[in-house]
């Protein structure tokens, strides 16, 4: 934890937090909005004491209707206003889906091109708190998979800041997901205005070997993967995707183009998950030509999260997994006889 | 219900020139609607679109009621909102034939006119579909501080749905701007009314929410003015929601595809002798408002409107494939 | 609401086993969810919970109206429902310990405990999830032809669902047998219910259903019971779903995380005050049916039970890995 | 439109209407609920005249309540009966989505494998009929992603009948998409018994040098598609995959180790579709070493379904662009040399 010289550090969730903050200083028309956001401060104490500074016609706490609140924040995007909607936990997200994905998303297109929905809906995802099967679901691919949303995934307390602001900022509807495990990691986020560009993949490791493709809380299991890795001479490169839509295709592209290996993690269900998409998208490219071996793709196992923690731990992918990923791939190329 | 008494009863305060506006615009809706029927069996519209016909009352009653720069959330079955709250009668053609400068560039087609010029939030293809975005417009409104209003069209079989619940309580908690206008035609395409709901008491469903309920007669132009103007002037003044129902009939199938076999002959031929255009037509005559032959010039003039409209959209351009993807994102 | 008014005034009809059992069921909620805070202070629990502690007479008055081949559903706070309707104590200590033996098999914890061989069709983590389950188990009561009923319990937060919305009157509008019954226990989370609802009057709630709405004090196990016999009788033959209102307060934070910001210790002290089981308590010594001796004695037996329960889950074996995905299909 | 002979043809619409009748008459517990599937007969004429012969307790006409319809059946399934529920638009699954997915989905795992759950959510999917963004989606993948379901999307009215039979049979949540363009397309359908099995896919037509994996009415493309390249010399193997979840990988892979090329095409939208899940599987397969080309996905493109006919056929993948596919595919091996 270092400090001072300039190198704030703020927990996930205070970085969020502040990001909300100083968006709703900056313009009048942003607010937030969300069941128990105010006093209680959220769930997971994200929005805490903003409602001090800014009041309960900022911070507002709505009914436990989340169609409702996915529906109102549509709705007073288009007439101007940039409401931020919390739902408290992404499982719920399927109750106000038709909200998002059939109003939300698509009413620009339809209406011609001729309104703006500049709204966000943040919400975290994710297992690993014993909140069991209703309350752990990683959904990313199931918004990532409708035109007319950005999905952001921030893995750091800097991009959480960043992309809050730009996701604010921007002109559309942003499914932004923050992870559980996360709102406690800290990390150097700047006391200066800076946004951070929706659509970028940031290289959070440089690498020769492997390129791991990650985000949310994978980046973070990748990247100590990687240490791992390194010490048995296998040179990891960990991409963060942080944007899943837009998708940064070429980051992943020119990184396999460079490896020749890729492995694709996600804590989302494997089955029909976006790592399909990666995989899919490297393999049409000019990649394909590259690759030393088949890409792996790690993901959430066939089941619904449990609750044990065992069982938790079990079913989505860990540190672990991507070491053995990585090692697999440089063991099977080596195989078949291509080391570069 | 009876056929004449409510409207002899609200002795309009309006001036004529509102009251003719009004029987125009009754006009503008039975008559486009007609045509878009029309041009369907010639094979020049496709898609699926619901006519309005015979609840033009309803629109035009509760529009007449609000201010140009007001809002109005619409539904699938659109076109009489679209119009009465003041759309372009050419440009909502150019859509229906899917042209590259209908409303929505042929994107949307029938159920996704939106005319934000005019305050017209869109039309939803998801019944109660619009209900929260109202309530999400009422709410841009307060936090504006404007002292604008959103009238929020629905139908009965909305009322059924999950999401009208959770925004009439979410409008009503933060006391919203907002009219619920249920147009309860007597089905939900074919449930009846009265198996769809288990009450349908307006008055308890309204105060289930702790807001007033209203009910109006649906077909009688002025009993929904009326209705309209003091749920309306309850929202402008700070005094939130109302429920308000305008009981009306849809006098055709729900859509193209209707059989009518929930219903009888009988049923159809009782409303249609309730059809509210005839019977503001009595009452404008009885009031020294218009007389016949004010009537036909009307009925001239609008069918002369929708040629022209059909005229115009016939040639208008087609949207090119190349621009698919336009207007994804902002 | 006075605190022994109601309690004295339902002159139980009840035989005295009956009231020592209910007594005993409130007593081993309130000491099961004692021990489960304390094992999670150690580290013995993880995950989350939410305890019912203060709300007891809602559970064991409201199930105590129903057959052992009734249904319930359950929510997110549901130990005392479980509990209510005869689960084995032990099993779901062992669930929560996330043991192979847990009624989950350590797959669900404490939102998802069910027990079906008791007629728990499950706890629930999300707000108003069960309801529309508890309308369909209903709906397959009645197409077997049993008398069977189904009690669903959701608290006044999920009566801003949508989902809730839908289901009540789903069973409305088929007269299935089900007893919605919502545990007021005034707040949603942070949310006070009279914040979260535009209108909190149960009768009209109801009525917008059209079916009967009542109140209950819920933390008078007796009214509980009195009033849930009606509507269960109701149900029964063939009446169709009543809305059924327990009033109560939850004396702990809505999870472990809760600082109780949203509400005074005042306030807390004051529904501390009025006991559910400390009521009970003096009634029953008031009516001569147990004395302070029994009291003691009933606790100490329950208390015991408890300490087993937590040995026996202790020495249950974990989950194996290997068998993760075993049960996700049948 | 062959008949006589025991060569009985059906429409799809009538294939299904025959099994949910069939299936009623076999097994008490077994009845159909949904929005207006009684006299009017449903949206799409499937459900026509049922409910004369098994009266409004078995055909159910329900409010308007996606929501109360699924967890309705998910309840009434839990205690034996076996629903099969209409969802009159495969777009609403999005306000019944928590009861499918957080419900009925994982009831059964969060109770230890306590519950049954054993119903049918039948809805129809997919453009062509002008009923642009909110009542033409391919939603698919979503239902692909959640563990605990089974996803089938038949393409022939033998397969829709068939495949409905086991999904009424079987113990779990089935989603059954129907496609509204397949309703009148005609078939053999047997007046005997039988049943498709779950998780086997079909090989609709066999050839030598590509694979065409398709689903629902892109089955039909393709293999129109393949008569068109057979005129050119390419011999195209179209498989038929039907079962969605589970995933008849097997067949898959075995015929694209055989053809060393594959095309992918469904209607779902292109990105982050159940499109990758195949191409990332055939990649990780053994057939990654017989592909002479890359796997080609097409998929919807990243828009809502647009109403103008022209636009609408535009934005889902069509015969010609599977024929384009394939050349493609063709010269591409043939310029690296390889051609087997
Ligand atoms: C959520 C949803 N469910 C079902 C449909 C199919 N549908 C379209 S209109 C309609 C009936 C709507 O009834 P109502 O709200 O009374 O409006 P009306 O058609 O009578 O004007 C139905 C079932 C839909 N569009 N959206
Ligand atoms: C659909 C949904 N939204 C939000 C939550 C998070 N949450 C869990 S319990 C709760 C409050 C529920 O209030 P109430 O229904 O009154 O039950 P109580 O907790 O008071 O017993 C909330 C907001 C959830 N589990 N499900
Ligand atoms: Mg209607
Ligand atoms: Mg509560």
């Amino acid at each position: 934890m270092r400090n001072g010289e300039g190198m704030r550090e703020l927990t996930y969730a205070q970085a969020i937090r502040e990001a909300l903050a100083e968006e709703m200083r900056r313009d009048d028309s942003v607010f937030i909005m969300g069941e128990d956001i105010g006093v209680y401060g959220g769930a997971f104490g994200v929005t805490l004491d903003l409602v001090h500074e800014f009041g309960p016609d900022k911070v507002m706490d709505t009914p436990l209707s989340e169609a409702a609140i996915i529906g109102a924040a549509t709705g007073a995007a288009v007439l101007g206003m940039r409401p931020v909607a919390e739902v408290q936990f992404s499982d719920f997200l399927t109750i106000g889906a038709d909200q998002l994905v059939n109003q939300a998303a698509k009413m620009r297109y339809m209406f011609g091109g001729k309104a703006k929905v500049p709204m966000v809906v943040r919400t975290p995802l994710g297992s690993g708190t014993g909140a069991a099967a209703q309350h752990s679901q990683s959904l990313e691919t199931w918004f990532m998979h409708i035109p007319g949303l950005k999905v952001l995934a921030p893995a750091t307390p800097y991009d959480a800041k960043g992309l809050l602001k730009s996701a604010i900022r921007d002109d559309n509807p942003v499914v932004f997901f923050e992870h559980k495990l996360l709102y406690r990691t800290k990390g150097h986020v700047p006391a200066e205005e800076y946004t951070v560009p929706i659509g970028k993949a940031a290289v959070r490791r440089e690498g020769r070997d492997v390129t791991v493709i990650a985000s949310s809380v994978m980046v973070l299991r990748s990247l100590a993967a990687a240490e791992t890795l390194a010490a048995e001479g296998i040179d990891v490169e960990v991409i963060d995707l942080r944007s899943l839509r837009p998708l940064d295709t070429e980051t992943i592209v020119n990184s396999v183009v460079e490896t020749g290996r890729a492995v694709v993690v996600h804590e989302a269900n494997r089955f029909a998950g976006f790592g399909g998409e990666i995989a899919a998208t490297i393999v049409e490219s000019e990649a394909f030509d590259f690759l030393d071996a088949p890409i792996v793709r790690l993901g959430g196992k066939d089941v619904p999260i449990p609750y044990n923690p065992v069982l938790e731990r079990a079913a989505v992918p860990q540190e672990e997994d991507i070491v053995a990923a990585c090692r697999r791939l440089m063991q099977e190329s080596r195989r078949s006889g291509v080391r570069r | 219900m009876s056929n004449m008494t409510s409207l002899s009863a609200t002795r309009a305060t309006l001036p004529r020139e509102r009251l003719v506006h009004m029987y125009r615009q009754m006009r503008r809706i039975r008559h486009f609607e007609e045509a878009v029927d029309r041009l369907f069996q010639q094979g020049l519209i496709w898609g699926t679109f619901h006519l309005y016909i015979g609840q033009e009352a309803s629109a035009v009653g509760a529009v007449e009621a609000l201010r140009p720069d007001d809002y109005i959330t619409s539904t699938h079955r659109g076109h009489g909102h679209c119009i009465a709250k003041g759309a372009s009668i050419p440009l909502m053609m150019a859509e229906l034939r899917g042209k590259e400068t209908g409303y929505c560039r042929g994107r949307g087609g029938s159920m996704h006119i939106a005319d934000l010029d005019t305050g017209n939030l869109g039309a939803n293809g998801i019944v109660g579909g619009g209900v929260p975005i109202a309530a999400g417009a009422a709410l841009a409104i307060k936090k504006k501080g404007t002292d604008q209003v959103v009238m929020c069209f629905f139908g009965d079989g909305a009322m059924q749905q999950g999401a009208f619940h959770e925004a009439v309580n979410f409008a009503s908690v933060f006391k919203l701007p907002v009219v619920f206008l249920c147009e309860n035609n007597q089905y939900a395409m074919s449930m009846p009314v009265e198996k769809g709901l288990g009450s349908n008491d307006i008055a308890a469903r309204a105060a289930s929410y702790g807001i007033p309920g209203v009910s109006a007669d649906g077909n009688d132009v002025l009993a929904v003015y009326e209705a309209a103007k003091e749920a309306v002037e309850r929202a402008r003044n700070g005094g939130g929601p109302t429920l308000l129902e305008t009981r009306t009939y849809r006098l055709r199938g729900h859509s193209k595809s209707d059989a009518n076999r929930y219903r009888t002959r009988e049923e159809i031929e009782e409303w249609r002798r309730r059809c509210p255009i005839e019977r503001f037509e009595r009452w404008l005559e009885a009031q020294g408002v218009m007389a016949a032959a004010d009537f036909e010039a009307v009925k001239a003039e609008v069918l002369r409107e929708i040629e022209d409209a059909i005229a115009f959209a016939e040639g208008q351009p087609d949207p090119d494939p190349a621009q698919l993807a336009d207007g994804v994102y902002a």
